[in-house]
């Protein structure tokens, strides 16, 4: 992602409280999102329902300020024409059973303002778009939860918002389903100029989708940049899987003084030097012994994750 | 299918997005086109009401009829033709106000049936999470689903009433019906609207303290049973039809009769309580549902 | 006790027209399995059958040597995770699960030292004391999972356990259930997200459209696919070079390079010979090979091809 | 047979607990002390009203007539439907006990429940009834089994409409629609019909108990007393069959009953 010129991010928090009784849900966010696909993590209650309720201006903050594509979420105009430039795809059941795809996207895009005409072609439109084809006429009481996702990323996106807020996108999809939906996501993230605002606890799907990460504990962000600075390991190091000779393979490593541990009977992790591992396949070679793996040691967003929470709460202990 | 192919198939809108002044509408109707979508539980509960204005429009016709046919007596003079026609007025007048005591029970059975799961269903479905992120005020959320159990109301009492008006009025001679007759007929479509009104507003409001259609449904028939029933009991014990005013059916005779009936009805009591209660009673409802609706909106 | 952990002979379940499960004819050993297959594969249905929720409409099937459907006998020795989400709401995680056990006949001490003990090891805390109707997602998943396990059974059954929870949830059960399994008991887990499968066990059964598609660990599942030829992704400094000498090994079927980070895609029937072959070129021409990695071994891979 | 018993025994007092405990007894609560309440607040009104007609009117146009059966079907619904709907079903099917037992079980909770609070409710109204000014005529003097015979009818009443209502929990996926159907449109079309097909309705019988033990303190309140009443001993062998049959029937259908609980 070529770094473009900083456009004014598309959400801003400063100081955002926001109480619910005893439990402080929102503790003095301070976040600032720029456009294109961003990820909200956090463990569950971390507030990261309270937030896109927010955002969607259905909730106001207690305290601090709050900017969303240049509204405030507070005044009640505001909050109106916010959700008109916003598509939310709700983590939780939403459809009526009893409606089927076409009425409830044409429906709700009607709702958000587009005329009739408009309203039908643009359901049909993001329906082709999310791949629901004949299925869209029956109801939606008997759709599968693949079909169900798909509805309810069309129904965020018929009135062609410049934000999306999407809440656990591939919750419950199948490989294909979830591949697909990602691909959607990823697409419009980058394809269409639209940002994207991703909450997933499937870490995977976050790195294939997004290029900024938020990390979000107990009410406040305990981690926020760019994906791939936050995953770049320290020290460089990359798992081999060896075929042959294994031990001839680490002797000769050894006698280099690379220093390498074995990970299981042909797995290999090395912290070569260089910078790749051209040195490594000659080794292999010249002891009959071939490489058929070499992955270069990010540490995975997973183990970011973990590790960001742990020194967090360290932090506040 | 890669992402490349993607790109086509997404094509941003292009058309403007009008500020959603009737923001109600394309709920109200997406309301009405599920509940007419089951064809049976329509049959069944507006079978009742069609019947009635059908049968009593039969009468009413017949009732004209017998002038013209003449009992083959001498020609009557002018002042025996007006006794007959009077005669005649009065009986259509009566079973009208019989048409809309039994089109009340059917309207009550249809728009319990309709209006019971509107809000609560919503909630379960956890439809409001599609709705109310977006430009729609609590107002147009209430506005939609008041009107649609008010339809189906209109169909269940307005319908038969305005049908047997028609029918006395054409069949009328030169339509005396109408020219003397149209308090009446205001009448009827005066009370119709009113009753309908309130329990619409009525059942919204059990609907959304409810958790679920079957608990709404019971709790609409446990307010009419429990308050005919104790408006009942009262006035067997204390021997004075006052007491009738306990029950919830009662006034809306007692309206019916003020509106549409003759002066002189079984009910002593000043219609203007009975304005009252039903007017109370619809202002606390609709305060009830607006309550709801706001924790709704805010809570997933 | 010995014998097959449960056996299905032409095992086939419909609603009405709607097939769930057509002609499954499948035997599993004990130890944990992981049950994969898309959405309406005729997973749900599966399980249900094996709990004794319902009864086949066509075949036959044992677990534990017994027939399922309402079997007593069965449900002593085996637990299950539903995978909805519904739990008794107004009651506190700690008596639903007690009111379970002694549904089993455990006296009331022994139920609610059962009852707490499986609460510690699925880690709900004391949110055992607060009413289920107040929990979040993960914190469902693992009430379920505690009742499930909480009588010692020898079979443990569980839909979708992971759905819901966050990583350190997921990596928690997934630790819980491959422990449960090292304790000798039976593990079932139906699930579709792959990663959790892998982490958790090598034994896979492959549902498809109401079928059995593939059953064995999963490299073993990958051999059965002869038919498709299998796919390496390489990146390099410079990958034009390297594709160059690559394409000239006769047993590379298709060499692709995307331009954008220097990867490059190569289609093989013979990995072990290309693996070779590549050693000493990589080597030779000193390209910068910077990463290797063969699509085969990982499950979403796996699946694709059976799928697809 | 001791598992059914000891599974009853269990979920007897699982549900019992569930029951009083659930937000729907609120709405129970307020129908069965309606009618003492009523009948309280009418004592204090200066006119000369005979204790008979607060006895009669109120026990049985308002608690025999409607509050018996629409508690019934609340708390009724709530033994297996509830269950049905929110899919909990599976909990108890895939457990080592006798099926028959969870209707049998929750069922007794259900009717303790309704039993005591309507019993309570109407030896409440028999005790304020009491107190009124003796009347004139001694025609219209409670007789002395009145409020036992009401307490009885009531009692009766719940057990019979509890034990229908709870099966149908077993056949239809909303039971409570089901219920309220039966009670409010038949039940109160039938009944009130002259002739034989009142003997369809659980009320015929429970208005037979009544009216065989003291037809003439009833001849206050109308269409209380049926054409031919059957007499208290034969009414209660009806009702009680009615609510065993209705039982068994659920709790046979149940051993076999698979609940496609698809998502």
């Amino acid at each position: 992602m070529t770094a473009s010129a900083p456009q004014a991010p598309v959400i801003s928090l400063r100081g955002v409280v926001k109480q619910y009784g005893a439990v402080r849900a929102l503790d003095g966010v301070e976040l600032s999102v720029a456009p294109g696909a961003t990820a909200l993590l956090g463990p569950n209650g971390a507030g990261k329902t309270t937030m896109i309720k927010l955002l969607l201006g259905l909730v106001k903050p207690d305290a601090g300020e709050a900017r969303l594509l240049g509204f405030d979420p507070r005044k009640p105009a505001d909050g109106v024409e916010l959700r008109r430039k916003v598509g939310y795809m709700p983590e939780s059941d939403c459809l009526p059973p009893q409606m089927n795809a076409v009425e409830l996207v044409s429906t709700l895009a009607r709702i958000t303002g587009l005329s009739e005409s408009d309203a039908i072609t643009r359901a049909h439109e993001s329906l082709d778009y999310v791949g629901l084809d004949e299925q869209r006429y029956r109801d939606i009481a008997q759709y599968s939860t693949g079909m169900k996702q798909r509805v309810k990323l069309a129904q965020a996106l018929a009135h062609d918002p410049p934000l999306l807020l999407l809440d656990e996108p591939t919750n419950g999809l199948d490989p294909k389903g979830r591949r697909h939906m990602l691909e959607l996501v990823a697409d419009l993230g980058h394809a269409h100029g639209k940002s994207v605002l991703l909450c997933s606890h499937l870490l995977p799907d976050v790195e294939r989708t997004c290029d900024h990460v938020v990390v979000l504990d107990r009410g406040r962000v305990a981690a926020s940049g760019a994906l791939l600075e936050l995953t770049r390991s320290q020290s460089r190091s990359s798992r081999v899987r060896v075929a042959g000779d294994v031990d001839a393979f680490a002797g000769e490593l050894a006698a280099r003084g690379i220093a390498c541990d074995r990970e299981s009977e042909r797995v290999l992790r090395i912290h070569a030097p260089g910078e790749d591992a051209d040195e490594l396949f000659g080794l292999a070679g010249s002891v009959g012994a071939h490489l058929e793996a070499v992955e270069e040691q990010r540490s995975s967003l997973d183990q970011v994750f973990l590790d960001v929470l742990k020194n967090s709460r360290e932090a506040r202990a | 299918m890669t992402a490349a192919t993607h790109t086509e198939i997404y094509r941003p809108f292009r058309g403007a997005l009008a500020p959603s002044r009737w923001a109600f509408w394309p709920l109200y109707r997406a309301q009405m086109a599920i509940a007419t979508k089951r064809k049976l539980p329509l049959f069944i509960l507006f079978f009742g009401p069609a019947m009635t204005g059908i049968v009593v429009s039969f009468l009413a016709y017949l009732s004209f009829q017998i002038e013209e046919s003449g009992s083959g007596g001498p020609l009557l003079s002018g002042a025996g033709l007006a006794a007959q026609f009077a005669a005649q007025l009065l009986e259509v007048h009566k079973l009208i106000i019989q048409a809309m005591t039994a089109a009340r029970y059917f309207a009550v059975l249809a728009m319990a049936w309709y209006g019971a799961g509107l809000i609560c269903d919503d909630r379960r479905a956890g439809a409001h999470l599609l709705y109310f992120s977006r430009p729609l005020t609590r107002f147009d959320y209430m506005l939609a689903h008041f009107a649609t159990a008010f339809t189906f109301g209109c169909f269940a009492v307005l319908g038969p009433g305005l049908l047997i008006c028609t029918v006395a009025t054409f069949n009328s001679p030169n339509f005396i019906f109408l020219t003397e007759k149209w308090p009446v007929i205001v009448g009827t479509i005066g009370y119709s609207l009113a009753f309908v009104t309130v329990l619409s507003a009525l059942i919204l409001a059990v609907s959304a303290l409810s958790k679920r259609k079957s608990y709404a449904l019971a709790a609409v028939f446990g307010v009419f049973m429990s308050t005919l029933a104790l408006g009942g009991a009262m006035a067997a014990l204390m021997r004075e039809r006052q007491w009738r005013m306990l029950s919830l059916v009662s006034h809306f005779e007692r309206v019916a009769d003020w509106w549409i009936g003759s002066s002189r009805s079984i009910f002593r009591w000043d219609p203007w309580w009975s304005v009252a209660v039903l007017g109370g009673l619809t202002l606390v409802s609709f305060a009830i549902v607006a309550w709801r609706v706001r924790r709704m909106e805010v809570v997933a | 006790m010995s014998g097959a952990l449960l056996a299905a002979d032409q095992l086939g379940r419909w609603y009405g027209q709607v097939v769930g499960l057509s002609d499954l004819t499948l035997s599993l050993e004990r130890g944990v399995t992981g049950l994969v297959g898309p959405n309406g594969a005729g997973k749900s249905t599966f399980l249900k059958l094996v709990a004794g929720e319902i009864r086949p409409s066509r075949g036959t099937l044992e677990v534990l040597g017994l027939k399922p459907f309402a079997n007593s006998e069965l449900f002593r020795r085996a637990g299950f995770c539903p995978q909805q989400e519904a739990l008794y709401e107004d009651m506190t995680g700690l008596e639903v699960v007690r009111f379970l056990m002694r549904l089993h006949g455990f006296g009331a001490a022994e139920a609610t030292r059962r009852a707490n003990e499986a609460l510690d090891r699925v880690g709900l805390g004391d949110a055992r004391k607060r009413r289920v109707g107040g929990y979040s997602k993960g914190m469902r998943q693992r009430a379920k999972i505690a009742q499930a396990i909480a009588h010692g059974p020898e079979l443990v059954v569980a839909d979708e356990p992971f759905n819901g929870l966050d990583p350190v949830g997921r990596a928690e059960m997934t630790a819980l259930f491959a422990q449960a399994g090292r304790e000798g008991m039976s593990v079932l887990v139906s699930t579709h997200v792959l990663h959790e499968v892998e982490a958790l066990t090598h034994e896979i059964v492959l549902f498809h459209r109401g079928r059995l598609l593939a059953q064995g660990p999963v490299g073993q599942v990958r051999q059965l696919l002869s038919r498709h030829p299998r796919r390496v992704e390489l990146r390099a400094r410079e990958p034009r070079r390297l594709a160059r000498a690559l394409v000239e090994l006769d047993f590379v079927l298709s060499v692709r390079v995307a331009q954008a980070d220097g990867r490059i895609d190569v289609e093989t029937f013979e990995l072990e010979r290309f693996f070779e072959a590549l050693t000493r070129i990589a080597a030779e021409l000193r390209v910068g090979v910077t990463s290797l990695e063969s699509h085969d071994a990982n499950l979403e891979a796996v699946f694709d091809y059976l799928v697809a | 047979m001791l598992n059914f018993l000891r599974t009853t025994w269990l979920l007897y007092r699982t549900h019992l607990v569930r029951t009083l405990r659930a937000r729907r007894m609120w709405l129970v609560a307020f129908g069965v002390a309606l009618a003492p309440l009523i009948a309280w607040i009418v004592a204090q009104s200066p006119r000369t009203i005979r204790g008979l007609d607060v006895l009669t009117a109120l026990g049985f146009l308002l608690t025999i007539n409607v509050m018996a059966p629409l508690a019934s079907v609340i708390v009724g619904a709530a033994v297996l439907g509830e269950e049905l709907e929110d899919r909990t079903i599976t909990y108890l099917l895939t457990r080592p006990i006798s099926r028959p037992a969870i209707l049998v079980g929750r069922w007794m909770a259900s009717a303790t429940v309704l039993v005591a609070l309507f019993a309570l409710s109407a030896a409440l109204l028999g005790s304020i009834a009491g107190q009124f000014p003796p009347p004139s005529d001694d025609k219209y003097l409670i007789p002395a089994g009145l409020t036992g015979a009401l307490v009885g009818a009531s009692a009766l009443a719940v057990f019979t409409y509890s034990a229908l209502f709870s099966t149908l929990g077993v056949f239809f996926k909303h039971p409570m629609i089901v219920g309220l159907g039966y009670a409010f449109t038949i039940e109160g079309f039938l009944a009130n019909l002259p002739g034989k097909n009142q003997a369809l309705t659980i009320q015929y019988y429970v208005r037979c108990f009544l009216a065989s033990q003291h037809p003439q303190a009833w001849a206050g309140v109308e269409d209380v007393v049926p054409r031919e009443p059957l007499d208290a001993a034969q009414s209660v062998r009806w009702l009680l069959g009615i609510a065993l049959v209705a039982l068994a029937v659920g709790a046979l259908a149940l051993r076999r009953k698979q609940y496609e609980l698809t998502a």
